[in-house]
């Protein structure tokens, strides 16, 4: 069956400032790193800096991580760059009693919200002392202490529940806002469908992110939907939707801000639809030039959203290169020292294995897990029955 | 002691979590203003408000994506499937999220959730108002999984289901909701999970069966009777998890098991409880382990007196483990 | 959780002709029958009274549907009374060869493609003329002569199937459409959304009526959906979507005609809302006045579709008394006999229940079965095993 | 004949098939340009075009939805999903709609179409990309549950549900897609749904195992065949339509049977199978009917190696059947 004939352009000059059909899309960088005035964001010294470490501890720990997988010692990773600042923009917006429901490929919020490195390092290698008992593959996190609810990787199944979530803070009157965030492949699950409607339906106050990086995998945006946009998928639930410059993090943050804002004020969710690109792979495991161009990757390159914010910093003043250079080294440090402490640490126990099904183990996940124990020991002499 | 039908048992349970629990709500579609379309939950909107019981849009997977946020939140939300044939829109959210949320997070997350909703034939209901899909959420590790036989059952097991720290599939057998009545304690009134019961004192064979099932089995054990064999109906009350004890015990008495259950023979409960027993007591066992199910093909409207288990079929089932 | 502060009009002025909000809703007949020339339709003498025959033959045949339901000769029935000329009117605008994807509330469809009013009450009875072989509830049709797909009750399945329908006969350089319906319930389900999407992107010769009565069972349009419309979802598909008076039979008409055929010529899905009313209960199980005012839906009754056709036509000097007395009679006979003749039809057979499961039936099935059977034959002489 | 992989195997018989029947479609997440995220279908676009292998938008339900119709109107669609554990979107459109079409039509409309799917673990997939659940199809009538274990039973198996008149869940265990080699026939290959095979003859004990449990299986008889235990290792194939025969007759002859199975153990299929013996073939057991299988936990990411049945659970539970 051949698509729709129409055909999207994926490049950045269609999508970065200025509109496209009938659709704005903010941008408040411009290409040389200076700022639309009235848009500015006006974030403190201190603030601008934050957000600049955390894109690039983000950065780092990606090359680290694809690095570890392509070494074999972690099993899996999925990527993010190019779109750090689509996700560390919105979630800086949030206040820190905020909820956040993420998709897998948001990596800097954990560290913008400042999870220790060796938290999410331990969860790669699935070790003893990852949180989440390396029940899960690498990149699935969960950690509670930044509000940040357990990822999974069915697509979108996030969405309803951050909806959820909003209606018991609405609930309960606390003026908490959840976030959520998907993909543009996202929009097309059930989920996204239902997590929208709920949203109008019920007024509640959630923000949905939709970071459009004009790849689901291998397909591409015109295959996924004929909408003109995903911000404009809101208006079928009743609620503004907004595009924004993905790349560029003052946009960005301005956009959530607003909306965050208007969801804790009780008028209801909004969906941002930031314009974006990955410009690696889809995950470890992807070959991302079987299905596109060099030049496209390019042209995105071109606005990577880190030399983006480097120019206004230092356009600014804000940044010097002692500072740049010490945000990077202190990161690599940080990576390496995680990394090693990582390497050391144990697989989780057998008996880990049978825990956190329920909250009290059954009678017969008890018996299972004593009748495989019996089998390590009785074998243990041999050959050594649990390897890992 | 108030005697009541098993559907008022469980709106009886319903209201004695919702005055006892704030964090208690109830939601789905046509639970609200319309009382649910077995009037399960009807009145609770007047008597808790719009807050704590409302209607939602048609889809269950918005019920159940919301319900687990809403858990996972801190809250213990009681959503409504109007059948349990309809929550095949949600069972992506039941199978990958509910179930999975404490495990995958270490603990850190969970989903104190029950999912309540009406499962079985004997409403003339066709193919997509009479299934039993237990064994779709027994064989789904993280989610327990409840099914009451009497009044008072279905008021202690549901108070005990919201109760729970886990995600609860609480099945109600639609067929027995007004026909069954019973007498239920007032107020609090907690029946543990995981501990089954004998519904029938017997020596001679063990039949296990749950939900509406159990009455027709009654029957059955009844009729033997008059042919000197003594039936002992165990019903477990909760599938998972599953009181093996009682079971396993029951056989090792009688040495002779029948399961009997609605859903299709392949792959159902009962299939599981067979193959139990014939793991951890076959020593004990005097004959086959039989099975009385439904039969392998979609619920038919026209023939659903045939096609679920009766008197008769339990019987010849019965018979079977003593002459084969 | 109380829903949405927002409070929808139901009541017929907010939704008749004219505006509502930004979406304007065509209708072509006036509440004294009279027709806006402009969008009349234009169809023959015979065409008209086609229709209208088909819809007093539906009104007839439901109310002794529901006659018969609470005498307990049959199970279950759903009626439609109220949007017979929502749904009668867009599938008249199809051509014989195109195919049909209805929900439950669409009685009239069979009517209007001549399927013999025996083989729909036999259905209801379940016996073993039913083409289904008692194996669904009433109004679960299957009418494979009229191209109309088997129904079944888990709601806008059949929209995902509709698509796929129009995507082969793409496939097949057939140039025939496929036309589906769901509810305004039936907008919140998984497979809206999927089939959106779907028919936008293929562009599927596939044209959607969401036949929007106001409430699916008790749930009101205003906990259904926060969208202003439910024409405008259409938008975030990428397709149009449009409103039309429900129970304006001509406008309609009009409206799915230009779909349909806007469709054949490979132009793509649309969306139709079709504003109406359904003015019984949801069911025969249903007591709609547990959750609805009574003025609501007398006002409605002021529009019953059945009425402002008939004025239409007798203004138009179509339709005589004599005429119109003539249809309803030869609608009460026809359904008489029908009903006799359905009574006296035997139950389906116990082994045709191992039927039609597979092609072939499986060894498990024929064991069933004769395992089933011999029980019978045992016990035949004692009270008789198979009362049905 | 020509080496393949299971994946060739696969492949071929998608070729073979899409060669010789115009009406059979390919389609679903990444399988056109990208050739499927295991590059199952590879190729396929070049060779067939855009209008016979095509991607589709990420949504399971439109997917399989959409293929239902085709297949109504009268096309032969093979979509794949590309993990089974991201099925369930799609569950409804499966279980209510594919399973039921041509019963609840009286034969008026039928759904010939395959899903197919990799299923399973041993890729360090974790939660999501592991899991085994053939049971929800198994209990599900009207479907019907194909899983090759060999690259030649792949294509055969393949070609003959793609020709069947019936939806058939064909699941492919994703372990042995590249690990696991042997000859496959060229061109058209048939191999019969509801034929089991003997994966390997013995005399002592059966073991009844599927998809990539079977080499597990195999090691474990040639660990046992040191201390002189002959084990019949059979492969029922399909899982519905279940060649029952092929497994009674098999325990008849060795008295003993162990089912392994990677899903969790509670309501696994080998259950199924369990239960199936007990009623019909009790009296030719001389021991326990022991299950190998997952455990009842969701699917762990590090220690995979220990959840899944390995050839030291599997010796140890032959040597039960024994010993007890
Ligand atoms: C329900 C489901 N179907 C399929 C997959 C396999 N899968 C993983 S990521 C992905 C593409 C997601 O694309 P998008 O939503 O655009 O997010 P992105 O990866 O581009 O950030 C797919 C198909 C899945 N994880 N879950
Ligand atoms: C998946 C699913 N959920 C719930 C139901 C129960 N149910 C039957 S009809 C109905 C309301 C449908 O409303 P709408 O789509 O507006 O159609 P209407 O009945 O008004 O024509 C509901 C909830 C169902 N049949 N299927
Ligand atoms: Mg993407
Ligand atoms: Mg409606």
């Amino acid at each position: 069956m051949t698509t729709n004939d129409r055909k999207t352009d994926r490049s950045t000059k269609a999508n970065s400032s200025g509109t496209r059909g009938s659709s704005p899309v903010l941008s408040v960088i411009d290409a040389t790193g200076k700022v639309s005035r009235s848009r500015d964001p006006s974030l403190s010294k201190e603030e601008l800096l934050k957000l600049y470490a955390t894109i690039v501890r983000t950065r780092v720990m990606e090359e680290r991580a694809l690095n570890l997988q392509r070494q074999g010692r972690i099993g899996f990773y999925v990527p993010c760059s190019g779109q750090e600042a689509s996700h560390i923009g919105t979630a800086a917006a949030l206040r820190d009693e905020d909820w956040i429901f993420p998709a897998y490929r948001q990596a800097g919020i954990p560290l913008l919200r400042n999870v220790p490195m060796q938290q999410i390092i331990d969860e790669w290698y699935g070790n003893d002392g990852d949180i989440c008992k390396g029940r899960q593959m690498p990149v699935h996190y969960s950690f509670r202490q930044a509000r940040l609810v357990s990822i999974s990787s069915p697509i979108s199944t996030q969405l309803t529940q951050a909806v959820g979530a909003a209606m018991a803070a609405r609930y309960l009157d606390e003026d908490s806002v959840v976030l959520s965030y998907c993909g543009d492949g996202g929009t097309s699950e059930n989920d996204f469908h239902a997590a929208l409607n709920f949203a109008g339906v019920y007024k509640a106050p959630v923000v949905f992110v939709c970071e459009n990086n004009h790849w689901a995998i291998s397909t591409p945006l015109e295959c996924q939907t004929a909408s003109e946009t995903m911000a404009i998928k809101a208006e079928a639930y009743g609620f503004p939707g907004v595009r924004v410059d993905g790349n560029d993090i003052l946009a960005v943050y301005q956009v959530a801000k607003e909306a965050i804002e208007r969801a804790r004020k009780g008028k209801g969710p909004t969906l941002i639809e930031t314009l974006t690109y990955r410009m690696g792979p889809h995950s470890s495991s992807d070959d991302p030039t079987r299905y596109r161009e060099a030049n496209e990757v390019e042209s995105w390159r071109q606005r990577d959203p880190l030399d983006l914010f480097r120019k206004y910093l230092k356009g600014k003043r804000l940044l010097t290169q002692a500072i740049d250079d010490e945000i990077h080294n202190a990161a690599r440090e940080e990576v390496n020292e995680a990394v090693k402490q990582a390497e050391d640490k144990a697989t989780p126990s057998v008996s880990s294995m049978f825990e956190d099904v329920y909250r009290d183990p059954t009678p017969q996940l008890l018996e299972q897990r004593d009748d495989l124990l019996s089998l390590g020991e009785a074998s243990a002499g041999s050959e050594g029955f649990f390897p890992l | 002691m108030t005697p009541m039908t098993l559907l008022e048992g469980i709106r009886d349970g319903l209201i004695t979590e919702m005055n006892g629990d704030d964090r208690v709500l109830v939601f789905g579609e046509d639970v609200g203003r319309n009382g649910g379309v077995f009037r399960t939950t009807d009145g609770l909107q007047e008597m808790f408000g719009e807050k704590r019981c409302f209607d939602t849009p048609l889809s269950e997977c918005g019920i159940i994506g919301a319900a687990i946020g809403m858990a996972v939140y801190g809250l213990r939300p009681v959503p409504e499937i109007q059948f349990q044939d309809f929550i095949f829109p949600a069972f992506d959210q039941i199978v990958s999220e509910a179930a999975k949320m404490r495990y995958r997070s270490g603990g850190e997350f969970t989903v104190p959730m029950v999912i309540r909703t009406p499962y079985g034939g004997g409403i003339r209901g066709g193919h997509y108002h009479s299934q039993s899909g237990e064994v779709h959420f027994t064989h789904t590790p993280g989610l327990k999984v409840v099914v009451p036989s009497t009044p008072a059952d279905a008021k202690g097991l549901l108070i005990s289901s919201i109760r729970d720290d886990d995600p609860v599939m609480f099945l109600e057998p639609k067929k027995i909701y007004r026909t069954l009545k019973g007498e239920v304690p007032e107020g609090e009134h907690a029946v543990p999970l995981g501990v089954g019961r004998i519904a029938r004192e017997g020596t001679d064979c063990t039949v296990v069966a749950w939900g509406a099932m159990i009455e027709i089995c009654e029957k059955a054990a009844e009729e033997l009777q008059k042919s000197g064999k003594s039936i002992e109906i165990v019903d477990p009350r909760t599938l998972v998890p599953l009181d093996e004890k009682i079971i396993l015990d029951s056989v090792k008495k009688t040495g002779r098991l029948v399961t009997v259950y609605e859903a299709p023979r392949t792959s159902g409960f009962g299939g599981e409880i067979a193959a139990i027993v014939a793991e951890k007591a076959i020593e004990y066992l005097e004959g086959p382990i039989v099975r009385v199910a439904g039969f392998d093909t979609p619920f038919p409207y026209a023939l659903e007196g045939i096609y679920m288990p009766d008197v008769r079929r339990v019987v010849r089932g019965i018979e079977k483990t003593f002459t084969w």
